[in-house]
């Protein structure tokens, strides 16, 4: 298989097109399935009672988010080495949706610590490196809009994307230590063991946010595509094809 | 099936706001993005294919 | 020398020109022509490598430019629009540092004497901030009278704000240049007091 | 590398020129230690507490308030492109740009930092501990910082922008570096503080020169 | 009037247009207040002691921040040279522009003040405490600081020579601002706090757009 | 009109020029000449009100300036050396702003007109910063087609930038002006096509 191939705006794009509504629906059947086994088939946990079935979502963005920003460093990483445009589009299609799971984790996570720790909010190194990755997905995110010149914002948004990558487990680290430092084991999400309900309802739920993830980020890719390459021949048919009928499949 | 009611569920025993707070939010984020991203969709599309109009309309006299 | 294949630059949505071809020779004299917004600065900021083409090569002596970056700015003076002066150093420590960055040796002597050619006497100790706007264009130009041995001139409107004494010198210094075998590639409104017969470039004829 | 040195001096120069300048961003430095006590109040043992950590914050945010002139003015005036177009390797003179800007504005929030310790209670050894850390600090602050200000460069409200890129990647120099002075406040060793901190500033040092050449690059474009 | 209006209505497209900046600005207020935590340890108690202190800071480091901006774009396109040829009085504008500034800089401050409350673990009626402080001291920071900003315009190192003009002059908002939380959580009145602020803001409002219009008279000569 | 009795403008130590003296009539064109330096741009601002003479004065109407800044104000055009647009605005929207502040009444529909007869259609929707330095300049000059009404023209290098054509239209504009019984006072290092009888004020001829 030849990997230059799918690196081409012009392949990649009906290709992306018959793989978004498949994503779709597969995302919605994980969903819907990890969903009714959270609420209806898992009991209720004998520590915290209801209240615990936050965590299908909760893990499922936290771990999106994440995946993500990973995915994005990798991109650009290859987009930088490679001069492969559409690596820039991939890791400007993603960050939007790494950015909302971070906000939903870092949301569920402060309505589920009021009940179970009394606080929306503790210092955590965890909760902490969660905020610090969601300002990072800011920064990427304000970087690419301000400039202007596509090209330059490509290239601009993978240098702060790498840099950030770099800084992610160094910042992970350096304030776990500093939290232990302070105030020994802290409060820690987690802890139970998990039934193997919860396990499976937790497992579908984050495949559910996987698949979400790649759907809405193909989606995007294909429009940045069609805005980027609009000067080249197929695109321009594309555009002409589509602009005609009016639709936006 | 756990649930005795719906009512039941919904008080998630006791701790209804803050499961559905979650819920809420979260998977009102995930509509708010499907629907900002087919909005972007259209408008760039009538956007690109306006352009192509004008540029035909530039190179044909 | 300089050899230019179906050029192409956009800028934002617009293509501004393409299928631009050029070949520069040894002592030749360019003029780009084109009405405001045409892109001449913009075709001049690729000739430079400050900017990338949209489509189309760019060969210095046979070869592209991006493999031998350093070769070519060795042989290249390039002034752009504006006149890259510091507003806190007097003119002698700008110039001085504009030779440093683009490798012009030039002894001190040299420098006050290129900035002393252009009437700058009098403002020697004075920050830039203070000058008026034909003094900083010339603070910039003086650069020029230290690089006679680099074969391509890049020069962006250079008889903006000059008043006419200046503009007859330096038109005076580019015909001297392009007899010494050098190149010189520049924008402008005016034909100007040149001498070196000119050849037209016309960017807006390339335009779509 | 007669350019470095060029690049240097110039830099240095420019900074002299405006001396007035180093003594504000140090005012800053210190204005911001001191308005502390006004918000939380006088206590010494609360004071004591938090010096090192307000020490360290206030120099965090001169720094980064001095950063986004880093490579501004020379961009606006045309001296950037200059520079671009030079023979010789970009890095040269990104890393003479970057160490200037250090000598200028990060060497003296060192100098100073005892005198605020000082205000904040802190002692003997302790002082030394927080110049130390910031002498290891200061320089990650500007390398890591010189990235953002390149990337930067250029764009409508720059100056918030590049805070908010580089203060999330600012947070380890801070833990380790206020985290050196408690260490050593409760008795414990810093070396592995200070080796962290030493170990950040290489990685930062051979990198962050060839990161920010490129992003200038792109700015100039 | 209609220029007033007119500036208005232009500035507050600006800032919409930039509108990256706004979260930009807002994260940088959030940014520097969770930057604490990391200098000075997270002890839950500490950090209820510090919180509205260090709120209140962020506020005052974030208007600082915008301030630069406020007329520094202005004055180097030449439209300041264009207003100040007007010929309605230049009071009218200039306060246009520093009601502007507080809508796009200093009201989303204030809205998401509460949040950084809870984060330092303040409770109910001490959040609205806290947010109705910065209501009624953030507009006096945008006027006391344009004059500042009016008169470093142009100079060079002008945005930490502002830093050094302004910050005495915030002092005593600070004071008040956090004194009001503190006295709150203490189960003490708030009135008398608030009524200094309350006062300080009409003062300010009825004299800062002169002396701003008289400094960047000044400025532009 | 304007009356100016042995005006002096001091820059730092120097002074520029002292004991000038000057009387515009309506209908009028005066250039202001001098080399790079002289103080054309200094004279300028004098008499815009934005600085203030070493020595002697100034009279508008027979008043002094200072002493009906708002009534000057209201019957004066200054366009300087920068164009000063914000960089974020469309020109359309520059241009709305300019008018507003210098008190312009213009409906919409005029302003675009101005600024379509600029040539500058397809520009309307960019923001400012990505104009060419010309393009930049023409939405600057849009302004002189909404202020025939204002007696007085003060304008600094009106033509620099500029391609033939517009300089050729904005020569027509001021002709325009004149003829309608307006004032107009520019500084050029070029005598540019104008057919209005033009007088020349050298300020070099009044340097010290
Ligand atoms: C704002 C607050 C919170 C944030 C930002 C947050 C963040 C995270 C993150 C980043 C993860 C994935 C990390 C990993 O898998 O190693 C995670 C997992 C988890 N969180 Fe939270 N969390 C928060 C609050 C809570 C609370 C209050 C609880 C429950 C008391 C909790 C329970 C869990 C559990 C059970 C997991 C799965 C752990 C695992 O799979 O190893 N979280 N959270
Ligand atoms: N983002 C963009 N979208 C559309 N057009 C753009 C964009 N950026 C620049 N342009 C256009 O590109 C052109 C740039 O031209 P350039 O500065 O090269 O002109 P020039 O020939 O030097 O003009 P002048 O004589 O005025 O100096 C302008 O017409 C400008 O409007
Ligand atoms: N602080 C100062 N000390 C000494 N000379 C000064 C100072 N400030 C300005 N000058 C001089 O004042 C003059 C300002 O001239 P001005 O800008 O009015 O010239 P101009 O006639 O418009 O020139 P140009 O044709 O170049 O635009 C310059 O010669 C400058 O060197
Ligand atoms: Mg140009
Ligand atoms: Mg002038």
């Amino acid at each position: 298989m030849n990997f230059f191939r799918f690196s081409s705006p012009q392949t990649f794009y009906p290709l992306a097109g018959r793989l978004v509504p498949l994503f779709a629906a597969l995302a919605a059947a994980c969903a819907v399935a990890g969903l009714y086994i959270g609420f209806f088939v898992a009991p209720s946990d004998a520590v915290q009672g209801e209240v615990y079935r936050i965590i299908h979502l909760h893990v499922a963005a936290a771990w999106m988010s994440m995946f993500i920003y990973l995915v994005m460093a990798f991109w650009s990483a290859v987009g930088l080495g490679l001069g492969t445009r559409l690596s820039f589009y991939m890791t400007q299609a993603l960050a939007p949706t790494g950015a909302m799971f971070c906000f939903i984790a870092l949301w569920t996570g402060a309505l589920w610590g009021r009940p179970t720790w009394g606080a929306y909010w503790v210092w955590d190194a965890r909760l902490t490196s969660q905020l610090l990755l969601l300002f990072l997905y800011f920064g990427f995110i304000a970087l690419t809009r301000a400039i202007d010149d596509p090209r330059r914002a490509d290239k601009a948004g993978a240098i702060i994307a790498l840099v950030g990558a770099v800084n992610v487990p160094i910042i992970y680290f350096s304030v776990t230590w500093w939290n232990t430092l302070h105030q020994g084991a802290s409060v820690k999400p987690g802890g139970s063991s998990m039934a193997s309900v919860m396990l499976w309802a937790m497992l579908l739920c984050a495949l559910a946010a996987w698949f979400y993830s790649l759907a809405v980020s193909l989606a995007r890719a294909r429009r940045i595509i069609l805005e980027r390459e609009r000067h080249t021949e197929w695109a321009a048919a594309e555009i002409a094809r589509r602009g005609a009928g009016g639709r936006a499949d | 099936m756990h649930w005795q009611s719906v009512s039941e569920f919904l008080a998630m025993g006791g701790r209804g706001a803050f499961v559905w707070g979650s819920y809420g939010v979260g998977l009102g984020l995930i509509a708010l993005e499907l629907w900002l991203l087919r909005r972007r969709q259209r408008s760039s599309l009538r956007r690109l294919s306006r352009l192509q109009q004008l540029e035909r309309q530039k190179d044909r006299p | 020398m300089l050899d230019i294949r179906q050029l192409a630059c956009q800028r934002g949505d617009r293509l501004l020109f393409s299928h631009l071809d050029l070949t520069v020779a040894p002592g030749e004299l360019w003029r780009i022509a084109g009405a405001n917004g045409s892109g001449k600065t913009s075709l001049l900021r690729l000739l430079a490598g400050l900017a990338q083409p949209a489509a189309g090569e760019i060969r210095w002596r046979g070869e592209p430019l991006a493999r031998q970056r350093e070769a070519f700015h060795a042989a290249l003076l390039y002034i752009g629009h504006t006149p890259a002066l510091h507003d806190l150093l007097t003119p002698g420590e700008n110039l001085a540092f504009a030779c440093a960055a683009s490798g012009l040796a030039a002894t001190p002597a040299r420098r006050e004497a290129a900035l002393n050619a252009l009437g700058l006497a009098r403002q020697l100790e004075l920050p830039c901030q203070v000058l008026s706007a034909g003094q900083r264009r010339r603070v910039a130009l003086a650069r020029l009278a230290l690089a006679s041995q680099r074969p391509l001139w890049l020069l962006d409107e250079p008889f903006t704000a000059l008043d006419v004494h200046a503009v007859a010198a330096l038109a005076a210094q580019i015909d001297a240049h392009c007899a010494a075998g050098g190149s010189v590639i520049f924008s402008s409104h005016q034909e100007g007091g040149l001498r070196t017969p000119l050849r037209v470039l016309d960017v807006e004829a390339r335009a779509r | 590398m007669t350019l470095f040195v060029h690049v240097l001096l110039r830099d240095l120069r420019l900074a002299w020129r405006a001396r007035s300048d180093l003594l504000v961003a140090l005012s800053f430095f210190v204005i911001v230690a001191s308005l502390f006590p006004f918000g939380v109040g006088a206590e010494p043992e609360r004071l004591r507490a938090i010096g090192p950590g307000v020490v360290w914050v206030a120099a965090l945010l001169a720094a980064l308030l001095a950063l986004p002139r880093l490579f501004e003015k020379d961009a606006e005036a045309g001296v950037l492109e200059q520079l671009l177009l030079s023979p010789e390797p970009a890095v040269l003179w990104v890393a003479a740009k970057i160490v200037a800007h250090w000598l200028a504005t990060g060497l003296p929030l060192v100098l100073l930092s005892p005198l605020l310790g000082l205000m904040y209670r802190l002692e003997g050894a302790g002082l030394g501990v927080l110049a130390a850390g910031l002498l290891l600090g200061t320089p990650v602050l500007s390398l890591v910082g010189a990235i953002g200000a390149a990337l930067t460069l250029g764009l409508r409200g720059a100056g918030s922008l590049l805070a908010l890129l580089v203060l999330p990647l600012f947070v380890p120099v801070l833990v380790f570096g206020a985290g050196a002075v408690e260490a050593w406040s409760a008795g414990m060793g810093v070396s592995a503080q200070f080796s962290l901190l030493g170990g950040g500033l290489l990685a930062a040092l051979a990198l962050a020169p060839f990161a920010c050449a490129a992003a200038l690059r792109l700015a100039a474009e």
